[in-house]
């Protein structure tokens, strides 16, 4: 019951190093190929002998001709998946419908916007903190009792810092005890995050 | 994961339940699948390389500091130590547990000297400034070779113990299967080498 | 006969070679993780139920909370019950048995195997409890959300959740090689291909497609982890990369993985329903080329689950094309379990009810699909309650309802005792009432609009008049849960208590009938020859209503090889099938 | 089920529901008739009034057919899904119809922010308008935005218009919509985006044509005093 050994084909060690003699022959071939050129054709000629050392490493040291044909299958499979994955990817990767190359500008990065003009007010922060800062530190500043953002109310040292940490806070994000605070540098002109402090301050209290 | 475990011998069934329905040995069935989930990963990760790839020409620039010539010579050390593999699991063939041994020995050896060029690589490279983050080529770099180098690592050991058994004439089946999973290793050095090398 | 068998507790039950202890193992790890992931989905249906307000047995669900739920909720059921259970469970324990061998091909392959899931299963809990949560990312992890602690503010639970998941794809590779080529390699002597018994074709094909698409995903998984610590670009759009490589990697494997879970479930169907309607599967040839078919479209339907998330619009046509096309196969094998009931003599055991059961909702499941299948229909239930009403229906029938047909079904053999049958009814109507009054509201919700993954209803206005949907499905949530304690209780009970079975009590043909129950380490006597096919029941000339596989042929024991004539003259003429 | 439907608002609204409709008959129909088969075949062939089984292993042609050809009946239900499904994607989101207003939609977490072109229609001009949390639209004019993401996903969506689209980072994913009435209608996030995706909303305000069009010209016409800033 003893199959014939996919080895078995005779072949003496001779065979093996003129194999390996070949394909040392290719590297040369695709290193000097590479060297001198750079154009695409050049670049498809040195796959084409990757791909080439490729098959005789797996014809003559893998020996897969002798396999029979349903294990050559599984190979020409996994490279065929492969192969699809790669094709269906082509059009997102490569084209990337929509791409916007210099990056995405944030909506207030325009320049006029990084200093804050006017005196902050509690008035127009009401408009920000509801738009911005609601979603997190809820309508009652108490960030659903600190679980989702810093508590301002029962929490007393959230407020009692200086305005100056409290505007670099906002403007740089900070992550503390399982929160996250993204940064609003990009998103918020000064003048909105001077007044939405104002507007926070007024509201929840704690005055320095 | 090498094959190592493999149950089956080329010239001994050890049990009874041991008979092959399609006549081929269990382990080389094995060791041809887990090729194919090798197959999967590997070319999932050149994929997506290539994918990148073809969207930023610019990276051609920074191949270029990609050192070609211990990239060749690292092709040579795989090229040679798939020479002494398959020398080995030719004397195994041939019942000579001592020669099949002695082969395996010079294909560790390869593969020793393929992971102390990448280790010099790899410092000259870090020492440059050119590590993982520096930009998406070079997350790519360190990606792919790394997986390479792990599985270099990987191959090296299926190969030590096998050797070690077919020093003592025992499971000679196995040579062949730890040299076909080493000719995988260097069959994606193969493709590594161009696209990361030479494609600049 | 088998070398000596295990003496030491430890060799003999924990750290076995023997694939039906392993078997077992991957089985109760995989109830014990069914609990822990009911237990979630109670906690989430009674925050949505009533939002804020304290769960019982939990407390007050903050919101990042409730994202962890959701990740670890589907992660669970996904890859440590269904995989486990299904594949892995019934996969080791039945198929050196079904095809007539002592054990897997490569055994210490397969203990490692099992410890490597074993790890992954501490690794994942390990993350729920290291600070800064559990992954709060949903169990699809798409980056940039996942790519940066600081999106999420959960650092080492969301790294080991990857780890996890990757440990988890390296067991089942192992797993995956196993099962080939036992099936391949180690079949009993005549058994060809098309002896093999379903449930055989339907495991090796699911771990086919399983080794052939995870490896993109688990590239994925390591450049998301550099994502995350070596501070890389892959999936950051500023650094050049971009966010939906992740999301094709990830449905890439996601789609042919539901398959992964399917194929398993009707290979247990097909063995339960032959057995209970004392009949041969209506189609064996049909429905193995249409498993064939089906994991080859397998590869080319995954982008359906992103057709508004940014691809090109182009794309989602030809997309929706294969994943409608992809129903035909399937609805073919499903008509062939039906057309496998007609002329049959069906015998209602709890096994049998659970598989009709499976059978009647999975349809429901499948129906349903064309809906998120079809792009149109897409832009509008993308992302809400009918896309989890749809999923539910077809994953709580391949993940519940078939292995509990296949656990009550093979309890006897595995333990050598029978299931309550008044325990099992209960199990059985509890679950089936209270599963459609769990996830039926939720078509109703997906039609209203209401998104998925939110944890709080009431923050919208436009869906306060369906917030009774929400409070109905948890009911019913609650209800399924506690309906599983006659399960849980019957199989405990029955370990002791359970009426002795013997060796083939449903009376099937296959060869998992002819070892004795519980089987023995080395399973077989002698090698089983194999005579004829898997399904040989109700052949006109035979002794009984049933030939077992391994019976030689003889005038009571017709080999009842159907060649290619028309079976109805064969049946005519009357005379025993040669 | 096509009953919970919200209110079709936008002009595609109607055909998405139409689609899910022709979907809903056909799926319903085949669910009803399958069902009904099982239902009958587990009733009549039950051990007690069918005692012996028959011997009908199929897989020869004349017994294949009791399958095949529901299976191509299916093939054909699904043909016709599809075209009608490829017809209306095109529509909705291949194809943009002239638009008098162009807005830039940016999804960040847990707030959406618009930005009108301003008088020079261009943007990324000193004059863009910025308006957060509300985007006011006129009823009645077809409508084109570009979608972007500044951190992570989000997604575009308002129930009533059938209107759903993710937002990618490095990407703008142009679209368009239309309401046919005024109306106030929210703006929500259908992809999971962080803690506070469940407080991630925005209004949408469907204002008549005139009353836009003066809200748009006060924007753009600053008082002296205040730079231009966000207001609501």
């Amino acid at each position: 019951m003893d199959s014939p050994t996919a080895t078995g084909s005779g072949h003496g060690a001779g065979h093996y190093v003129r194999i390996w003699a070949v394909l040392l022959g290719a590297l040369v071939v695709s290193l000097v190929l590479g060297a001198i050129t750079n154009s695409p054709w050049a670049i498809a000629i040195i796959f084409a002998v990757a791909t080439a050392k490729a098959a005789l490493v797996l014809a003559h040291f893998m020996h897969v001709k002798l396999e029979p044909r349903w294990i050559r299958l599984i190979g020409a499979g996994a490279v065929a998946v492969v192969g699809v994955f790669f094709i269906g990817l082509v059009p997102d990767i490569v084209y990337k419908f929509g791409f916007v190359p210099g990056g995405i500008q944030s909506a207030q990065a325009n320049p006029a916007n990084t200093v804050a003009k006017l005196p902050p007010d509690a008035g127009r922060g009401a408009t920000v903190y509801a738009t911005f800062c609601l979603a997190c530190h809820q309508a009652d500043g108490r960030g659903k009792n600190g679980t989702l953002a810093a508590d301002f109310v029962s929490d007393a040292s959230r407020l009692a810092k200086p305005d100056s940490e409290l505007l670099a806070s906002i403007a740089n994000g900070r992550q503390a005890n399982g929160l996250s605070m993204p940064p609003w540098k990009d998103a918020l002109t000064a003048q909105q995050r001077a007044d939405a402090l104002a507007y926070i301050r007024t509201q929840f209290g704690r005055k320095p | 994961m090498s094959s190592s475990a493999a149950a089956t011998d080329l010239h001994a069934p050890e049990r009874a339940g041991d008979y092959t329905s399609t006549g081929l040995p269990t382990g080389r069935v094995a060791i041809w699948w887990f090729l194919a989930s090798e197959i999967a990963i590997f070319g999932g990760a050149v994929a997506c390389y290539l994918l990148y790839r073809l969207h930023h020409p610019e990276w051609a620039e920074q191949a270029a500091h990609t050192v070609n010539a211990a990239g060749a010579f690292n092709t040579v050390v795989l090229l040679t130590s798939s020479l002494s593999a398959v020398l080995a699991h030719h004397a195994a063939e041939q019942g000579d547990g001592k020669t099949a041994a002695r082969w395996i020995n010079w294909t560790v050896l390869g593969g020793l000297v393929f992971l102390g060029v990448k280790a010099w690589e790899y410092a000259h490279e870090i020492g440059a400034g050119l590590v993982p983050a520096k930009s998406l080529f070079w997350s790519f770099y360190f990606l792919l070779t790394g997986l390479h180098a792990l599985h270099v690592i990987g191959g090296m050991t299926a190969l030590y113990v096998v050797g070690r058994g077919a020093a003592r004439g025992q499971h000679l089946g196995r040579v062949e299967l730890a040299a076909i999973y080493w000719h995988f290793v260097d069959v994606v050095w193969i493709f590594l080498f161009p696209l990361l090398y030479i494609a600049s | 006969m088998h070398d000596h068998a295990p003496s030491s507790f430890l060799r003999r039950y924990v750290f076995s070679t023997d694939h039906k202890v392993i078997g077992l193992q991957y089985m109760f790890t995989g109830l014990a993780m069914a609990l822990l992931g009911g237990f979630l989905a109670y906690v989430m249906r009674s925050q949505l139920a009533h939002p804020g307000t304290p769960v019982a047995g939990f407390g007050t669900v903050s919101n990042a909370e409730y994202n962890a739920i959701v990740t670890l909720h589907g992660t669970i059921m996904v890859f440590w019950v269904a995989m486990p259970v299904l594949v892995a469970g019934f996969g080791n324990y039945l198929i050196p048995l079904l095809i007539g061998t002592d054990d897997m091909a490569f055994p210490k392959l397969n203990l490692m195997s099992f410890w490597t899931f074993f790890l992954s299963t501490v690794v994942l809990i390990l993350s729920m409890f290291v600070p800064g949560g559990a992954s709060g990312s949903g169990w699809t992890t798409y980056p940039p959300l996942s790519a940066k602690p600081a999106f999420t503010g959960v650092g080492l639970g969301l790294d080991l959740w990857i780890v996890a998941v990757a440990l988890e794809f390296v067991a089942f590779l192992m797993g995956g090689v196993n099962f080939i080529t036992t099936a391949i390699n180690r079949r009993a002597k005549g058994m060809g291909l098309w002896d093999l018994p379903l449930f055989v074709w339907e495991e090796v094909i699911a771990s086919i497609i399983f080794m052939l698409s995870v490896g993109p995903l688990v590239a994925g998984a390591l450049m998301l982890l550099a994502d995350r610590n070596l501070n890389t670009g892959f999936f950051d759009a500023a650094a050049g990369g971009d966010p939906l490589l992740f999301q094709h990697l990830f449905w890439f494997f996601g789609h042919p993985e539901v398959y992964v879970l399917l194929l398993p479930a009707l290979g247990i169907l097909a063995e339960v329903l032959t057995v209970c309607a004392r009949k041969a599967i209506f189609g064996y040839r049909l429905i193995v080329w249409s498993t064939i078919v089906a994991g080859l479209l397998s590869f080319i339907v995954w982008a359906h689950h992103q057709f508004i998330s940014g691809i090109d619009p182009r794309l989602a046509s030809p997309f929706s094309l294969t994943t409608i096309l992809i129903s035909v196969p399937f609805a073919i094998t499903l008509f062939c379990y039906m057309a496998t009931l007609y002329q049959g003599s069906i015998r209602y055991t709890v096994a049998m009810l659970f598989a009709m059961a499976m059978l009647a909702e999975f349809l429901l499941g499948g129906v349903t699909g064309i809906i998120n299948g079809s792009a149109a229909a897409d832009i509008y239930v993308h992302d809400s309650y009918f896309v989890v009403a749809h999923f539910h229906y077809t994953l709580f029938p391949i993940v519940f309802l078939a292995p509990f047909a296949g656990f009550y079904h093979w309890y006897p053999k595995f333990f050598g005792r029978h299931l309550n049958h008044g325990l099992g009814l209960l199990h059985f109507y509890g679950t089936i009432v209270f599963f459609n009054l769990c996830f039926l509201p939720m078509f109703a919700l997906g039609m209203m609009g209401h998104q998925r993954r939110i944890a709080d209803p009431n923050a919208f206005g436009y869906l306060a008049h369906g917030q009774h949907y929400q409070q109905l499905a948890t009911w019913g949530a609650i209800g399924l849960l506690v309906l599983q304690i006659p399960f849980i209780v019957n199989i405990f009970l029955s370990l002791r208590k359970g009426a002795p079975a013997e060796a083939n009590p449903w009376r099937g043909t296959t060869l998992d009938w002819a070892v004795p129950s519980p089987p023995p380490h080395g399973n077989f006597e002698a090698p089983p020859v194999c005579y004829r096919g898997p399904y040989v029941y109700g052949v006109p000339g035979a002794a009984d209503d049933f030939v077992p596989q391994h019976m030689p042929p003889g005038p009571g024991a017709p080999t009842a090889r159907v060649p290619d004539g028309d079976a109805a003259q064969l049946a005519a003429a009357g005379s025993p099938v040669a | 089920m096509l009953w919970d439907l919200p209110r079709a608002l936008s002009s595609f609204a109607s055909d998405i529901d139409r689609h899910m409709a022709l979907i809903y008959w056909i799926c319903g129909i085949w669910f009803l008739v399958a069902e009904a088969v099982l239902l009958w075949l587990a009733v009549r062939y039950r051990q007690s009034a069918h005692a012996a089984a028959g011997w009908l292993p199929g897989d020869t042609r004349s017994t294949n057919a009791w399958v095949l050809v529901p299976a191509a009946l299916v093939l054909v239900c699904d043909m016709v899904i599809e075209f009608d499904s490829a017809v209306v994607w095109a529509k909705v989101k291949e194809t943009t119809p002239p638009a008098e207003l162009t807005v830039r939609v940016q999804g960040r977490q847990f707030a959406w922010v618009f930005t009108y072109p301003g008088p020079d229609a261009k943007f990324d001009t000193l004059d863009d308008i910025t308006a957060a949390g509300t985007l006011r639209v006129p009823v009645g004019k077809v409508v084109k935005f570009e979608l972007e993401a500044a951190d992570v996903l989000h997604a575009f969506y308002v129930p009533e218009l059938r209107l759903k689209q993710d937002a990618v980072p490095g990407r703008r994913i142009p679209g368009w919509f239309d309401v046919l009435q005024p109306a106030e209608l929210t703006i929500a996030c259908a992809e999971l985006c962080g803690a506070s995706h469940t407080y991630m909303k925005g209004t949408l305000l469907a204002l008549p044509p005139a009353e836009f069009d003066q809200w748009l010209a006060a924007q753009s016409a600053p008082p002296p005093s205040t730079p231009p800033t966000a207001t609501r």
